[in-house]
Formats: structure tokens, C-alpha cells, sequence
């Protein structure tokens, strides 16, 4: 079998960024790593412990968490990642080198294109896969990007920003703005990442359109290499479809073929 | 204090096997073969298969509560015909240990006919009868909560194979001697134990729960001395074999906690 | 998602509470009540307390596990007659809330006369009916799994007493919402559980059992997600009140975990 | 009821010293509890948590532990502590100016006594109530103090000194030189504390001698105030005996009552 394998790996910390809000960004240095990475694609992370401190503090194993890749530059991989809970939690802790837990590169990443009039659409923590993205897709491709948080502390540069509360750029949900941009600037290609009822409705309309679509999705995991099936979504038509593994044949799906109202 | 520690046994029924470590069903699969040394396994257990593909249960189907994981897969599987023509293929080529496949039928029917299915086929040591998930309605738990119907299978299945047959039982039982002692008279060559057991979290803020499906199958740290406790229960109702599941999640799994310590 | 988020309940039956909050049995007494303000509980309710004095069983009766306490007190109580001539009148003098007294008979026969006496007794509230202590043989257990046991004990005792009838169950049973059911159809006023869990934890040094009793009762947040799934199931099957235990140790129980974090 | 209330404290550690083997001792310092202190009570103890700390790391609340009184002059009040597991470590890894979180004092303590010729007798983790009694009573009485561990980091100051591996004073076991000690020195009273089985040796020749014997018992507890019941020991004579609680009853038990050959 020539499939990639798996990599369980343990990497320094070299650097730390405290962002605005509850955003940080962890990145470690590994060019051999770094060149098998593509945009879209994924690592399992934890933050290290060593077994003398489990039993000491009782503290139990946690589960990895999925975090995009948010840049790789000549082997500088960097994860954007927000504090939500528990796992999140323990990495923002981290600091400088502190040893870092990953299995990855995982998941198939976005497909790569030239010549395309393309519109990024991310949402909350949706932004980091599109950075990475957006760096590989620059050089060919025409690109508009906009990205929508709930508030000013939720928002990172790209070309248009909206926030819910209005604290920052135009007021409102991102995808209400997506309609009048395809059309103004003759988008033929979106990639989108974001909260769920964000991408269906960003789906909505590219499926109306008839418009090509890949999305990132997020969801619940455990194992992160496609073995528990703990992370599955229903992909496929009305009547021929099936759960497919996010860790594994996502996270990156034809925006057309997700079933939303299966959720 | 009571005595409870056996010998290390490195032989279980028929089979004779490397290592007491095998691999709890659902939790592992070649992918993680790239972690560790098959060698070191005894048996390599596959996800549980029925007789036909089952789609499982819609997401979200995890959530990590404070000792362990709640799932809700619902025994997603390809199904035997797809199992037998596109898995058993590579598992013969890639495995050096001894292959126990796990399969759960609706019917005493269905399970004798997999059964016969899965002789015809070469590279197979044994089987995990799964009469124990508990995100499956009308599906294997009907089996293992009843010692009359576990005996009838057991009874049914072990005339016709000369391979190992395990039998894995459900912790959500009021007695579980009574029920190992019926897959004894049964047959079986050997008994293992527990599956996960009935769980359940809400997300405070909405009174939800955090399963789509509701109540979900719980393991890990926090089910170990109900595991110790059912094992210890279960090895004094019989004379073949036990095995006892019960410690962290995805490819943690000991052979024995009684014994393996001492290795 | 289901939704199974109650109103918060304040009154229990017949009985009316300052607060869903109540203590569980063998886990609280007044020596507690140095460290809380008393009018925050709903209720108080008392040791399990049998007909003649038990003795207990030999130490080590406790043991930390990592996700929770296993014990094996056995009951260990003065008897009816010392607690009605010494216990209660404390009690009556010290709290202002209302209290409700477990108990445990080892026959149908010695239950009726223990409720009898306490009839006669001024100052308590109602009765936790206690079928379910996994420590102690022969008494209590044996009723707890059996549904129609349950129906009878709860048939009997029902017409004999105006004051709340609480049956706590074991849930260590195949199929809790049945003798929920049994315990209503009785005549119970109310159900609480659940008690522990069987539990085990074994000294890898030398294969011993940390308890001298071998098993013991598992409690603490390791059995939280089974305590939720078995009161969701248990409050399914019946339209009288049930009172959910199983968070952690000495004086930290809620009233029901489904509501009480929105008060 | 005057009864003493107990205290939940949280107080700071206002030093801490580091000592041979795993020993340390932890200084806070508060007049008015120091007061309310007898020599042989033990408080509650446990790292302070916050629960913003528990939630980050999901360590789970822990039982406190039960650590002795071993000195108390002027409102400074020290423990004595053996890094053995979970607990200890937790409380190890303290430093000055982090908050421990007690309650007591807690349990009988020593009776007082003047004008006796008094043979006091720890071994390993046994010494630190010694050292407060010793201190009370060495004004009124004729002491000597013998002390035994396993080894050279297991020896403090006293009057003799015991190791088992001969690695510092006598070589064997405390116990043995007892008997001797007692003619030679015409002691009428002793105070042990240390294992069981020493305790349970010394008690032996102290009752055949019928000489007084005061010994301080350990056991795992789990409340620490008299309500679980969980830390009890059999106390009284062959016919007519009790499980009595090491928290409440003892720690401190007259030797001949305890009743040895049933632990
Ligand atoms: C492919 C992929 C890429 C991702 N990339 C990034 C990234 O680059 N940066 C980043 O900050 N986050 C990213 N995420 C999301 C991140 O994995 C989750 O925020 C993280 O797992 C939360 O873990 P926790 O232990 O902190 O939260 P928990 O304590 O587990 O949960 C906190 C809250 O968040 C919810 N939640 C947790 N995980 C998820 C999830 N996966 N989907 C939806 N809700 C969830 C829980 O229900 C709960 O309400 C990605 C997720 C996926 C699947
Ligand atoms: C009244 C009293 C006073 C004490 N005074 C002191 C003191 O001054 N200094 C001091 O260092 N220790 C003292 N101890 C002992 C101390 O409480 C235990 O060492 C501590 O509770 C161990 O906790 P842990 O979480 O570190 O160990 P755990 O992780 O719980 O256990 C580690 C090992 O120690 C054993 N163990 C744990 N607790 C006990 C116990 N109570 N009795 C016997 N075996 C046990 C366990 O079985 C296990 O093998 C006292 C105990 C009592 C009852
Ligand atoms: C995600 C997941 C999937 C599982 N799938 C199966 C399965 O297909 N067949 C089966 O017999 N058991 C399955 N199990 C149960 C495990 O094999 C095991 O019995 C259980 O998790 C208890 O052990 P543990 O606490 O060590 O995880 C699954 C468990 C998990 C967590
Ligand atoms: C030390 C101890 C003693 C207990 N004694 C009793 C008892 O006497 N009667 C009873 O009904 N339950 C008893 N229980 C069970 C508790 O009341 C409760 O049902 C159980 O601990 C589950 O809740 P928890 O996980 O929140 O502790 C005891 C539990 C413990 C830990
Ligand atoms: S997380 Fe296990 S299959 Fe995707
Ligand atoms: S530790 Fe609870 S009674 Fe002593």
C-alpha cells in the first residue's frame, strides 16, 4: 500500500502570537513536514503531557483536536487557533517551547486551480484554511475574499469584512453580501469554511447558480485518520448517499453534494 | 483481600497468540497500524460488519465528557458482501497476527448466515460475535441481554466453525454471569467484555443533548472499574476464557488489566 | 437534538422545597451542614438506616479511582430503634427543612414494619425507599432488579403512608424505565436515582482488590453520562417526578443535573 | 449543640521545607486555629483549585487527605508530609504562597497525661503526631522516643533509631527492641503511631504486659468528618464490637480495644 502514512509526531513550540480576542496562533518549524502539507488540510493536536503528570494530577488523556493549517512557509507551519473549550483550553497554555502532540498532515485539502475568478467566504474560525489557501492560489487566479464574525475581536485581514454586531465593517450575517459579489465580480469559483448553517446557506445559493463550490467543514472528532466514524457527514443525492468521514474523504466537499438537511 | 490476579495467558481457546494485547472492535483499523508494531498485537479485531451496509446514525455522533466518550456510530459498515470482496482482501495481505473478524446479525438466521459466508473465506482465526451495541435498535442489544437467546446463538454458530468464537457482551445487563455462563454452554470459546455502556451528556445551555441521537455508548477511563467489576464477575461464572476491555479509547486497549501489568 | 431540559421542578410530589437541591443518602449528615446554609437544600435526607443495627463491612472500604470513589460501607447504621430514640430527635431539633429517611428492609414484610414505626414518628417528611445498595447481600439488591418485586414493595407500603414514598433505584438493571414503571404503578410518589454502579480497582502490584470486599459501589463523575442517560430513560417511562444523582462525592449532588445549571 | 463546627479553611502557605527522601513540610500560620489544635488531631488537606483549573484540564476533583497536626507553636501550624501518590504529589507540588484548602482540626487526639514514664514509638510516616505530642508532653514526663523506617531517608530526630535495611542506627524492625525498652526504662505508658502491622505488633506486647498503649491508626478516608463511614475499624472485644471511625472515634484508639487479627 502506497497511501501516505500516518505521523505521530512531537514538535517545539517556536513561537507563540497572542491575537485580539480569544486568538493565538502555536508554530513549529519542520520543512520535510511542511512540504507534504496542502491548504485545507489538517492536523490532530494536543497539547504534550508527560505520563508522570497525568498520574500526578489525575489530569486524563484528552482527545486530539483537528486544527487547520493556517500557513506554511519554508517549513513555519502555524495553527490559528481560538479557545472554545477544553482541548483549546490547554493549547492556549502553551508557550514557547513547550512540545506540541500531532498526527498529520490529514484529510484531502482543497483541489488547486488556475484561471478562475474565485470568492473566499470564511466565518469565525473558518478564516485560517482560507490563508493558507489564498497564498497558493494568488499567483493564478483572481481573488476576492470575505470573512464575517460576530464582533470586532472575530475579525482578521482580507478584502471585505462583516460582523453581526456591526462593531466592525458592514453589519450582518457574510452571506448576505455573497449574491450582489458573484454577480459583481463574475465569480465562477467558491471556497468557503465556516459554521455549518453558514456554509448551507453560502450552498443555497452557489447550487442556485449553479456556481462550483468547496467548503470545509467541521465536526466532532476522535480518531482524526478514519477509523471510528465518529465525524461523519451525509454526502451524496436524495436518494443515493451515505456518511462520509470528515477526518478522511473531507474536509473538503462539493459544496453541492452535502446533504444540509440531513444535519 | 481477594486474590483475583491470573497467570498471563498467551494462548485463548484454540488460537495461539504473541501477545495478550489485542484491539477493541470499532477503535482500530490498519490506519493505525502505522502507530505500532503489529507484532506486539495478539489478535487484530476489525469494526463490526452485518449482513448488510448500514448508513449508522446522523451526526453529531461524539462528545468527550470529563472520564471518557460518549459515541453514537450506529455500527456504520459496508456490509458483508462489500467487507469479503474489498477489506478481507487487504487485511490477509497486510496483517501478520491473526484476523478475528467482528460481526452482528438482526436475526439468529442472519448470523448463522454470515457465519457461512466468512468460513468459505481463508484468513480469518476467529469471530466477535457483537451482540452488544448499544447504538443499534432491534440489533444486537435484543441478543446480549438475554441469557436464553445468547445460548440459542452461541448453540447455533459453534457446530459450525472450528475457529475461535468470541462472544462480546453488554455491560447494561442486571446479571452478567448468568449471560456469560449461557455463551459458554453455548459454545463459545471465549467471552470478551464490556462494550460500552449507556451514556448520555447535555449542553447546559440549551437542555440538549450533545448526541444527535440522545443516548449514546459510553467508554474509557471513567467506565474501567465497572469493566474491572463485570470482568472479575464474569471470569468466576466460567472456565474459557475472558477479555476485558475497558481503558482509553482507540488503540489502548489491554488484553487483560488483571494481568498485563506484570508483562 | 432532543430536547429534554424540564422547568425547573420546586415541588416534589406532595412535598413543597425551597430548592431542587437535596443531598444523597450515606454521602451527607448534619456535620455537613457546617459548611452549607441549610434553607439552600430542598431536602434532606438521612443515612440509609435498616431494621436492626449493621455492623458494616472490613476496611478498606474506600479506594479513589481516577474518575471517581468506589466503597463498600455495607450499610453500616444503628438500627430503627436507636435512630428514632437518638438520631431523629436531633435531626427534628436541628433542621428547618424537610427530611425524608431512607431505609432498607431485607423483606417486604420487615419493610411495612419499619415504615410503620416511622409513621408514628413526627418531624419527617417522606421515605427513600433504598432497594438498591450494591454492599450489602441479600438486602436490599434483590429488590431493586426485579419489577415486580418493586411493584409489590411500593403496593404495600403506598396506602400505608400520606408522607413521600421515594423509591431509589440500582442502576445496575437491564432496563431501568420498567421498574421505574412498576415503582409508579405502586404507588411511589417519586423515584431517585441512581445509586453506584458496581466498581472494582485492582493493586497492580500485587492483583489484589483495593477494597477488602472485592467489588464495591462506583460513584463521581465517571458514571455522570450513565446517571443522565439512565434518569432520561427513567423519566421517559414515568409521569412522576425523578430525581437524578451522580456528580461527585460528599454534598456536591443536584437535584437534577438537566436543570439546575440554569437557576 | 456545642459540638465544634467544623471549618472549610483556605490558607496560604506561608513556607515550605524540602526534606530528605520524599518528605517535606508545609508551614501556614493562623493563632486562633493553633489554638483550637491538640496533639494527634489531623486536619483535611488538598491543593487549592481554582475552577477555571479544573475545567482547563479537566483534572477532577480530588478527595482531601487526612495529614496530622506535627507542630503547632505560636499559630504556626506544620505538616509533615510523605509524597506516597495522587494526593501527596498534588500537595508536594505546592510553594510558598499557594493556598491550601483544609478542614479540621479534625478527630480525638492523645489523652494528656503527667508524671509517666512514657515510651514513645513511630515508624516511617508515624512520626510527625509524635513530634507535637512529644513537645506537650516532654515538661510533665519521662520520654523516650524510638523511631524505625526502611531506610536512611526515612530517619528523624528522636531517641533511637531503627532502619530495616541497617542503613542507619540498629538494623530490623522498631518493634523489636520494645520489650526491652520497656523493662530497661520501667515505661507505663505508650504512644504509637506508624503501619498497622507495627502498631498491631507493639499492641501485642504492650497488652501482654498490660502496659497502657495509645495508638494513632491511619485508614483511607474519604469525608474525614464521621459521615461516610468509609475510614472505620474494628474496635471492642471479641463478642461485643464496632466499626468505629478513624476520623471521629480515633484517630486515636486505646490499643487493647482495637481488635487487630480483624482488619
Ligand atoms: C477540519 C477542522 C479544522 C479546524 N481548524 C481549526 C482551526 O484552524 N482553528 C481553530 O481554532 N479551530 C479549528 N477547528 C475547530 C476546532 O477543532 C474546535 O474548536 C475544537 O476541537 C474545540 O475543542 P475544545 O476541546 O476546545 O472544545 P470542547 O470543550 O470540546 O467544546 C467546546 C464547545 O465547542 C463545541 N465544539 C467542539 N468541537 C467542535 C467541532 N469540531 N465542531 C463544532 N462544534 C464543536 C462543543 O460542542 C462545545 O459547545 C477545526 C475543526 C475541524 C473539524
Ligand atoms: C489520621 C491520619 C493522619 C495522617 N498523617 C499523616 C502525616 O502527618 N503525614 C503524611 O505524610 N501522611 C499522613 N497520613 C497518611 C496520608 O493520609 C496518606 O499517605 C495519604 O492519604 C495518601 O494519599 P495519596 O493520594 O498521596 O495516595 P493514594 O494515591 O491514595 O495511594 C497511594 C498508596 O498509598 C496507599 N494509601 C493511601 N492512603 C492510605 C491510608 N490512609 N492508609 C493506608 N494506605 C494508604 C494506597 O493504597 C496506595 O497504595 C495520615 C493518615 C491518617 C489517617
Ligand atoms: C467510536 C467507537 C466505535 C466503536 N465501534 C464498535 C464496533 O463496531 N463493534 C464493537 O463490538 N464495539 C465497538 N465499540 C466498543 C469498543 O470496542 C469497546 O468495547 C468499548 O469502547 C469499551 O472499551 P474502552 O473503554 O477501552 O474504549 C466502539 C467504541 C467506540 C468508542
Ligand atoms: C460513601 C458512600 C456511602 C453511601 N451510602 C448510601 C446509603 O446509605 N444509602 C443510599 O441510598 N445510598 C448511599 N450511597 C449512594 C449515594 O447516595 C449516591 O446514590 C451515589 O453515590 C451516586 O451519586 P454520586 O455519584 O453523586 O455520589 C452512598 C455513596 C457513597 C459514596
Ligand atoms: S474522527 Fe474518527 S473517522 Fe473521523
Ligand atoms: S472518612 Fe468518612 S466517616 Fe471517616
Amino acid at each position: 500500500m502506497d497511501k501516505p502514512r500516518h505521523q505521530f509526531l512531537e514538535r517545539t513550540i517556536y513561537s507563540r502570537e497572542e491575537l485580539c480576542g480569544d486568538y493565538f496562533i502555536l508554530w513549529i518549524w519542520d520543512e520535510a513536514l511542511g512540504e507534504k502539507c496542502q491548504p485545507g488540510q489538517f492536523f490532530e493536536i494536543r497539547a504534550h503531557y508527560s505520563i508522570a503528570d497525568a498520574e500526578e494530577t489525575r489530569s486524563l488523556p484528552k482527545l486530539f483536536k483537528p486544527i487547520s493549517i493556517y500557513d506554511n512557509a519554508e517549513g513555519r507551519i502555524g495553527f490559528f487557533i481560538k479557545k472554545v473549550g477544553t482541548g483549546t483550553n490547554a493549547l492556549y497554555k502553551l508557550k514557547a517551547g513547550d512540545l506540541l502532540e500531532l498526527i498529520g498532515p490529514l484529510g484531502n485539502g482543497f483541489p488547486f486551480v488556475t484561471g478562475r475568478r474565485i470568492l473566499l467566504v470564511s466565518g469565525g474560525i473558518g478564516y485560517p484554511p482560507l490563508w493558507y489557501l489564498q497564498k497558493e492560489l494568488i499567483k493564478h487566479n483572481l481573488l476576492y475574499w470575505v470573512h464575517g464574525g460576530s464582533g470586532q475581536n472575530d475579525v482578521f485581514p482580507c478584502d471585505e469584512i462583516w460582523t453581526e454586531d456591526g462593531s466592525f465593517g458592514k453589519k450582518g450575517m457574510v452571506t448576505e453580501g455573497i449574491r450582489k459579489l458573484i454577480a459583481e465580480k463574475k465569480i465562477d469559483l467558491i471556497y468557503s469554511c465556516g459554521p455549518i448553517p453558514m456554509l448551507k446557506e453560502c450552498a443555497g445559493i452557489t447550487n442556485k447558480l449553479n456556481i462550483e463550490h468547496y467548503c470545509s467543514l467541521e465536526a466532532y472528532m476522535a480518531c482524526g485518520i478514519g477509523v471510528c466514524y465518529g465525524c461523519a457527514i451525509p454526502v451524496g443525492y436524495e436518494n443515493d448517499w451515505n456518511y462520509l468521514r470528515v477526518c478522511k474523504e473531507g474536509p473538503v466537499f462539493n459544496a453541492g453534494e452535502v446533504l444540509w438537511n440531513k444535519f | 483481600m481477594e486474590q483475583i490476579l491470573n497467570p498471563l495467558q498467551t494462548s485463548l481457546g484454540r488460537l495461539k497468540m504473541n501477545s495478550p494485547v489485542t484491539v477493541a472492535s470499532g477503535t482500530f483499523a490498519l490506519e493505525n497500524l502505522d502507530f505500532i508494531v503489529q507484532e506486539h498485537l495478539g489478535a487484530y479485531v476489525c469494526k463490526t460488519i452485518t449482513r448488510y451496509p448500514k448508513k449508522g446514525n446522523p451526526p453529531p455522533r461524539l462528545y468527550e465528557t470529563e472520564a471518557g466518550l460518549l459515541n453514537s456510530i450506529g455500527l456504520q459498515n459496508p456490509g458483508l458482501d462489500k467487507f469479503i470482496a474489498e477489506d478481507l482482501p487487504i487485511l490477509r495481505k497486510t496483517l501478520t497476527v491473526p484476523l478475528i473478524v467482528s460481526f452482528s446479525g438482526a436475526s439468529l438466521n442472519e448470523f448463522e448466515q454470515m457465519l457461512e459466508c466468512l468460513e468459505n473465506q481463508e484468513g480469518i482465526s476467529g469471530y466477535e460475535l457483537n451482540v452488544s451495541c448499544p447504538n443499534v435498535e432491534n440489533e444486537g442489544i435484543t441478543f446480549g441481554i438475554d441469557p436464553d437467546v445468547v445460548y440459542k446463538l452461541c448453540a447455533l454458530l459453534s457446530p459450525l466453525t472450528n475457529r475461535e468464537l468470541i462472544v462480546k457482551l453488554t455491560p447494561n445487563v442486571t446479571d452478567i454471569g448468568v449471560i456469560t455462563k449461557a455463551a459458554e454452554d453455548g459454545g463459545a470459546t471465549a467471552i470478551s467484555l464490556i462494550n460500552t455502556i449507556w451514556g448520555m451528556a447535555i449542553d447546559y445551555r440549551n437542555g440538549m443533548s450533545m448526541l444527535k441521537k440522545g443516548i449514546g455508548g459510553y467508554s474509557g477511563i471513567g467506565i474501567k472499574p465497572l469493566a474491572l467489576a463485570l470482568t472479575y464477575r464474569a471470569a468466576q461464572a466460567v472456565k474459557i476464557p475472558v477479555i476485558a476491555m475497558g481503558e482509553f479509547i482507540t488503540g489502548r486497549m489491554l488484553w487483560n488489566s488483571f494481568g498485563l501489568e506484570h508483562l
